[in-house]
């Protein structure tokens, strides 16, 4: 179901052909980083740390590069020492420590040999010897007077201080008076809530194959979100020049934020480049679940005033995230992702706090979903308390345009409301909750982010065209820009072929990431796309033998009066005679990626025997600005609800004391599985981002944000349990329930 | 004249000062007018920030050309998943 | 690692015998993701699917004879078999997803000595018996004696499961397991509960508990089965007393542990939900069939 | 190769039929049968998401039933009949799954993709007219973490319906 405000018709934007890479992908031929293999290639594995925190006293690798098959071995040693305040200096230290271990997982060395046994055997005959150092594994260990240092390289960001510490950062928001507004208020709520750590979970594990030749140049082909950023990260981590590197983006089996970073690649680098040979890297399940990035955990203190009527006057909250063993930005940006009601009262501090963890990395909307996890659950328990309806509630305080988001700057055209309106009007909100059931409403909000694009459009002799782009397509993005290229240059979609083009065939395009790819880089499309139809205007001028301004471009063909219209590819025949090659390509950096906001309703029953909760519907309103391609939009609406599903039931990290991972399998790290979920009922609200020639927001992530709060009020209702902790796990859930 | 919006982690530099009115023609403009007033928030606003004009965040603005009554809200820069 | 299929039971105790450190498989579902967390791998590995015996599933004179390692899922696809054992049915059909099931077998999952295994339970309820290989000949024992405790059996080195036997249940007689996971599917059971009752008339007159994941083995609760041998089964319903004492006492024989997949706590009490719900299933198919 | 002079691993040679042709090839005892197909036959359509059987992107068809190819140790497979994604298809026809998996957009990065045909195959060649939590259940090996499941149920519901069609 779509609800969409007025807009222009489109003849192929909105509708939903099969996407171009479709076919590979259902007869097994699509290639994956690990399905490929070269010639002579050796097969890397890591030697990772068994310890939290020690510092490495001595490596030998002697006795490894002894064992058969051996071909080259690395420590942190054959890494440049990044300078202090590099950007990349945090990526280097995690992906191959010196001097220190930080992690259970961190890895320290690394080997090439002939078999991947023979790598396995050699890594395991490294000698290291360590000196432990205390292993801090959560966040209130972490802040605690005098607590041991997580990582001595550690500074407070943007603080001026040069002094190590525990926080990555510290971002106060404020405005107006909190203090007055409480005093002032009918009701004020104040609770604690708790996030565990999360995976990302893609069922891709990491891999990558490096050549890097006898000139010094580097073939990688990798998995990730950008292989731009690939290139930047590895050049960066050797120290080396950008122009030595090329990178393949081979297809990439899911992301969600986790491919946004690099894991290997400089590491197989220095392998081929040692022994001469490619060298192909494959992390295990395990190691993905050890070694790379989960979602922060979270703690959190959220405070919210109201009037009588449900008028919130004024929130104020601390939110700490465990980013992991060395410094990122979620702190900054969960405080800054409390956008989505007016609060006119604001007093939020987000801090960043370190542990003895794996480097967190992006997740999907990263890290709003902890914060909009506590506050939407605080608002709902208003609307209870209150004796209102939680949509109401909502619709009375929701941002519209002109709003201020937490960090002051006013909304641009947003279509909260609309989705709030969406779930109200909906047949699931309209039904009454089934027997036995109680239901949740929760909602979210994600930016989405611009960046830097490139795009090349060729028209090809006989009228089909290359679209040719540096994004990779994690979920269906080249069927969302042959669609808007079919619309701009009037010629069907399937007879243009999308392309993700490796780093030295197409113009720099950033990582995927923030929801960019159709906005940004379809924006770059469809730029690249007008210029191309100003050229066929001219050629069709010169064909007809009429002024290029008495050409108009109309459903694919050139039209100028008293002349039949020409058809493209009645333009691109004769392009040799007119110019040659008709080929543009266009390149930008995108400001105004429009805010998407969801709404969720979710009914669910709870066993009060055993604790367990079952999801019994739900329904996931979302405003896509303009859905290019409405299957994949529902597709991330989707998955985007499920990955939130299982961050609000079962997923978690489990520690053990010395910060060895207990649960590093796809049998215990439970990410739901079919018959744990019902369908997901999809409503596209299409409030066009006036940003975009289509009007399209990002919708990748916005997904991820509002099922905790959902299901968690949902369980509310159900038990009168006002559950303050995830996941609520069974076990969690039964021990709550018994201390009703 | 445009007006500048400081993050309250950038107020430290101008006794709590949320707001502060600086002549400029570039955001890049304004920050160097920032800095000579406030030595140190230049510093942070140049490599710790976005700035949202009109609706719309951009990284790196350094470059933008802004109105003569423009908001220019600095923001920690964003990233994504 | 050599790998090696032997056609024949003596050609199995052979392979075992001459090579130290091999080891018997049949699905491997247990044992892969075992040597893949560093568990050394065997020198030999002794694939006993080959051997015709150890997988057929026999009836005959009142008795089944099921090979060790059969897959769960001809089992579970058996409507004779699952009429008779659906208790048994259930655990089998527990066991991983329909891929594991295909390669799963009784045999291995008793063998593998997890105090989770979720055909383990239903087994010991059914008075499941092991015919063993032995160094010279075969040696029949309760299945319930063979796992001692987590990843250990009382199987001698060079000892293997060849079948098991399950006599035909008398009549009046009803089975059923239940497992507590967080998912739906895809998981480790964090409290197993197998129960099995005959009735008689109006009342139970024989019974058995047996509770898997809360203790380092299988464990048989005498107490549980007591509560409900004569309690009132008249018009399908149990004698609410009886049930309530058959919690108590299933959660009382828990000896359970914390660990990543539940608590002390969750496990003893739900150990006695489960015990609970699942003695009502058996008495319904005890009165009314499957 | 000098490099494995000494700890040379047993290499078996095994033969099977493989998507309906006779293969032969040689592997380690200790590699999988997913590694076989992939290193050694060149198909490289199942993927190793875990290698522990937990995720389901391996499943292939052995003798007519799914299994995680990562559990099946090569030698095991002497003389079985397989059955991967690369063999669903009719030559060019695609089968009813991969066209309604593509038609409804079942899929997105497309890494469970392999698995969850060959899963689904095998159901729909098992029960023709499978219930929604029948699909749910029979699909609960095969792990997809972009979907949330619900165009991949609602394609084999679909791809049920034009099979029925078909057959009668």
């Amino acid at each position: 179901m779509t609800v969409t405000e007025d807009r222009p018709a489109y003849k192929w934007v909105g509708t939903r052909p099969i996407r171009h890479d479709g076919y590979d992908k259902v007869v097994g031929k699509a290639r994956f980083a690990a399905d490929l293999n070269l010639p002579g290639q050796l097969h890397g594995v890591f030697l990772r740390s068994p310890h939290g925190h020690a510092r490495i006293v001595s490596i030998d690798t002697s006795a490894a590069e002894a064992m058969p098959g051996v071909k080259a071995v690395v420590t942190g040693d054959d890494f440049p020492e990044l300078a202090a305040g590099d950007p990349e200096r945090d990526t280097a230290i995690n992906l191959m420590a010196r001097g220190v271990v930080l992690y259970v997982g961190h890895a320290l060395a690394a080997v090439a040999a002939s078999t991947r046994a023979e790598a396995l055997a050699a890594a395991a005959a490294i000698e290291v010897e360590y000196d432990l150092l205390p292993v801090i594994l959560s966040l209130d260990e972490s802040i605690a007077d005098g607590a041991p240092l997580v990582n001595e390289d550690n500074r407070t960001a943007f603080s001026g201080s040069d002094e190590p510490s525990n926080l990555a950062s510290v971002t106060p928001l404020e405005r107006g008076d909190v203090d007055a507004a409480f005093e002032a208020a009918d009701l004020v709520i104040e609770r604690e809530f708790e996030t565990s750590w999360v995976h990302q979970g893609y069922i891709e594990p990491h891999a990558c194959v490096v050549d890097v030749g006898a000139d010094g140049k580097a073939d990688i082909w990798a998995s990730s979100q950008g292989h731009f950023r690939v290139r930047s990260q590895t050049a960066a981590v050797l120290g080396w020049d950008t122009a030595r590197i090329k990178v393949t983006p081979a297809e990439i089996g899911g992301g969600f934020g986790g491919k946004t970073t690099i894991y290997l690649e400089p590491v197989a680098a220095r392998l081929s480049e040692k022994s001469g040979r490619p060298v192909k890297i494959v992390m295990t399940r395990d190691e993905v679940l050890r070694a790379t990035g989960p979602a922060p955990g979270s703690k959190a203190r959220i405070r919210i005033g109201a009037t009588s009527d449900g008028e919130l006057t004024a929130i104020e909250g601390w939110i700490g995230y465990v980013v992991g063993c060395v410094n990122n930005m979620a702190g900054f940006i969960g405080a800054m992702s409390v956008a989505s009601y007016k609060f006119p009262n604001l007093k939020l501090e987000a801090v960043g706090v370190l542990t003895n963890t794996p480097a967190s990395a992006a997740y999907r909307a990263p890290s709003a979903p902890q914060a909009a996890f506590a506050i939407e659950s605080v608002i709902d328990e208003i609307a209870q308390t209150l004796g209102l309806d939680p949509i109401d509630v909502r619709l009375k305080n929701a941002v519209v345009e002109g709003d201020p988001t937490a960090m002051g700057m006013p909304h641009p055209r947003i279509g909260f409301v609309e989705c709030l309106e969406a779930i109200r009007d909906s047949d699931h909100y309209g039904s009454p909750v089934p027997e036995g059931a109680a239901r949740g409403i929760g909602t979210g909000f994600w930016f989405n982010i611009g960046e830097q694009s490139s795009a090349t459009v060729n028209l090809n002799e006989d009228g089909t065209a290359t679209v040719i782009t540096g994004s990779p397509d994690i979920g269906g993005s080249r069927a969302s820009m042959a669609l808007m290229a079919a619309e701009e240059l009037g010629i069907d979609v399937h007879r243009i072929t999308p392309v993700v083009a490796d780093t030295e065939s197409v113009g720099f395009t950033d990582v995927t990431e923030g929801s960019r790819a159709t906005f940004a880089t379809g924006m770059a499309v469809v730029n690249a796309c007008r210029e191309l139809v100003d050229e066929l205007k001219a050629r069709a001028a010169t064909i007809m033998g009429v002024d290029s301004e008495a050409v108009d471009w109309i459903d694919g063909a050139a039209v100028a009066e008293e002349h039949d219209p020409l058809p493209l590819d009645a333009i691109t025949a004769k392009a040799k005679g007119t110019g040659g090659p008709l080929t543009v390509t266009a390149s930008l950096n995108a400001g105004g990626a429009g805010p998407s906001f969801a709404v969720h309703c979710c009914d669910v029953a709870v066993d009060e025997e055993t604790g367990q909760v079952t999801v019994l519907r739900y329904t996931t309103a979302q405003d896509a600005g303009t859905a290019i391609h409405p299957s994949y939009v529902e597709g991330q609406m989707q998955g985007g609800t499920v990955q939130g599903i299982g961050w609000a039931l079962n997923e978690e990290y489990v520690y053990g004391e010395d910060g060895t991972m207990l649960n590093a399998s796809f049998l215990d790290y439970r990410v739901p599985v079919a018959s744990d979920l019902p369908m997901i009922e999809t409503i596209i609200v299409e409030v066009p981002n006036p940003a975009h020639p289509y009007g399209v927001r990002g919708v990748g992530e916005t997904g991820i944000v509002p099922p905790m709060s959902t299901i968690a009020n949902a369980v509310n209702r159900a038990t009168g349990l006002r559950i303050s902790a995830l996941p609520m796990s069974p076990p969690a859930i039964l021990a709550a329930l018994n201390e009703r | 004249m445009p007006r500048a919006h400081l993050m309250s982690d950038h107020r430290r530099f101008t006794d709590g000062e949320a707001v502060i009115e600086v002549e400029g023609l570039t955001v890049g403009a304004v920050i160097a007018e920032l800095e000579r007033r406030y030595p140190g928030l230049g510093e942070i606003l140049t490599n710790g920030s976005s700035a949202g004009v009109d609706g719309v965040i951009h990284a790196e603005p350094e470059y933008l050309v802004i109105g003569p009554d423009t908001d220019v809200y600095f923001v920690a820069p964003l990233a994504g998943g | 690692m050599r790998y090696a299929a032997p056609a024949t039971v003596d050609e199995a105790r052979a392979l075992l015998s001459d090579n130290p450190g091999s080891q018997v498989f049949a699905g491997a579902t247990d044992l892969v993701p075992q040597m893949r967390s560093g568990r050394p791998a065997p020198s030999v590995l002794v694939d006993l699917k080959r051997i015709e015996r150890l997988t057929a599933v026999t009836h005959e004179d009142g008795q089944w004879t099921i090979g060790a390692a059969t897959p769960a899922a001809d089992l579970t696809r058996d409507a004779v078999f699952t009429a008779a054992f659906p208790g048994l049915s259930e655990g089998a059909g527990l066991i991983g997803s329909d891929q594991i099931q295909n390669r799963s077998s009784l045999g291995g999952n008793l063998a593998n000595a997890s105090p989770a295994a979720d055909s383990v339970p239903a087994l010991i309820a059914n008075a499941g018996q092991a015919v063993i290989a032995t160094a010279d000949g075969t040696r029949t024992v309760p299945a319930s004696e063979i796992v001692t405790g987590p990843g250990s059996t009382s199987l001698a080195e060079g000892e293997f499961i060849v079948e098991f036997t399950l006599a035909d249940p008398p009549a009046g007689t009803g089975d059923a397991y239940l497992r507590m996971i967080p998912r739906t599917e895809m998981d480790i059971a964090i409290v197993g509960a197998a129960v099995r009752v005959t009735v008689d008339g109006d009342s139970i007159s024989d019974a058995i508990v047996v509770l898997g994941a809360v203790a380092p083995t299988a464990v048989v609760v005498p107490d549980a089965a007591a509560a409900l041998v004569g309690a009132s089964v008249a018009g399908g319903s149990i004698d609410q007393s009886a049930l309530t004492a058959l919690a108590e006492a299933a959660s009382a024989a828990c000896d359970p542990i914390d660990d990543k997949r539940g608590t002390i706590v969750y496990r003893r009490q739900v150990a006695g939900v489960l015990a609970k719900r699942a003695a009502v299933i058996a008495v319904e198919r005890a009165q009314n069939g499957v | 190769m000098s490099d494995s002079t000494t700890n040379r691993r047993v290499r078996t040679h095994v033969t099977c039929t493989v998507n309906g042709d006779e293969v032969d090839f040689l592997a380690s005892d200790d590699t999988s049968l997913l590694d076989a197909l992939r290193d050694e036959l060149g198909l490289t359509g199942a993927k190793e998401g875990c290698g522990t059987g937990d995720c389901g992107a391996c499943t292939v068809l052995v003798d007519g039933r799914i299994n995680c190819s990562c559990l099946i140790f090569a030698p095991e497979a002497e003389g079985s009949d397989i059955v991967t994604v690369e063999g669903i298809a009719e030559g060019d026809q695609l089968h009813a799954l991969q066209q309604t998996f593509l038609e409804g957009a079942a899929l997105q990065c497309g890494i469970c993709t392999p698995g969850f045909l060959v899963s689904a195959k095998a159901l729909l060649d098992q029960n023709p007219d499978p219930t929604e939590t029948e699909i749910r259940y029979a699909l609960a090996g095969n792990l997809c973490r972009c979907t949330g499941y619900d165009k991949i149920v609602r394609s084999v519901q679909e791809a049920a319906v034009q099979l029925r069609g078909a057959s009668r």
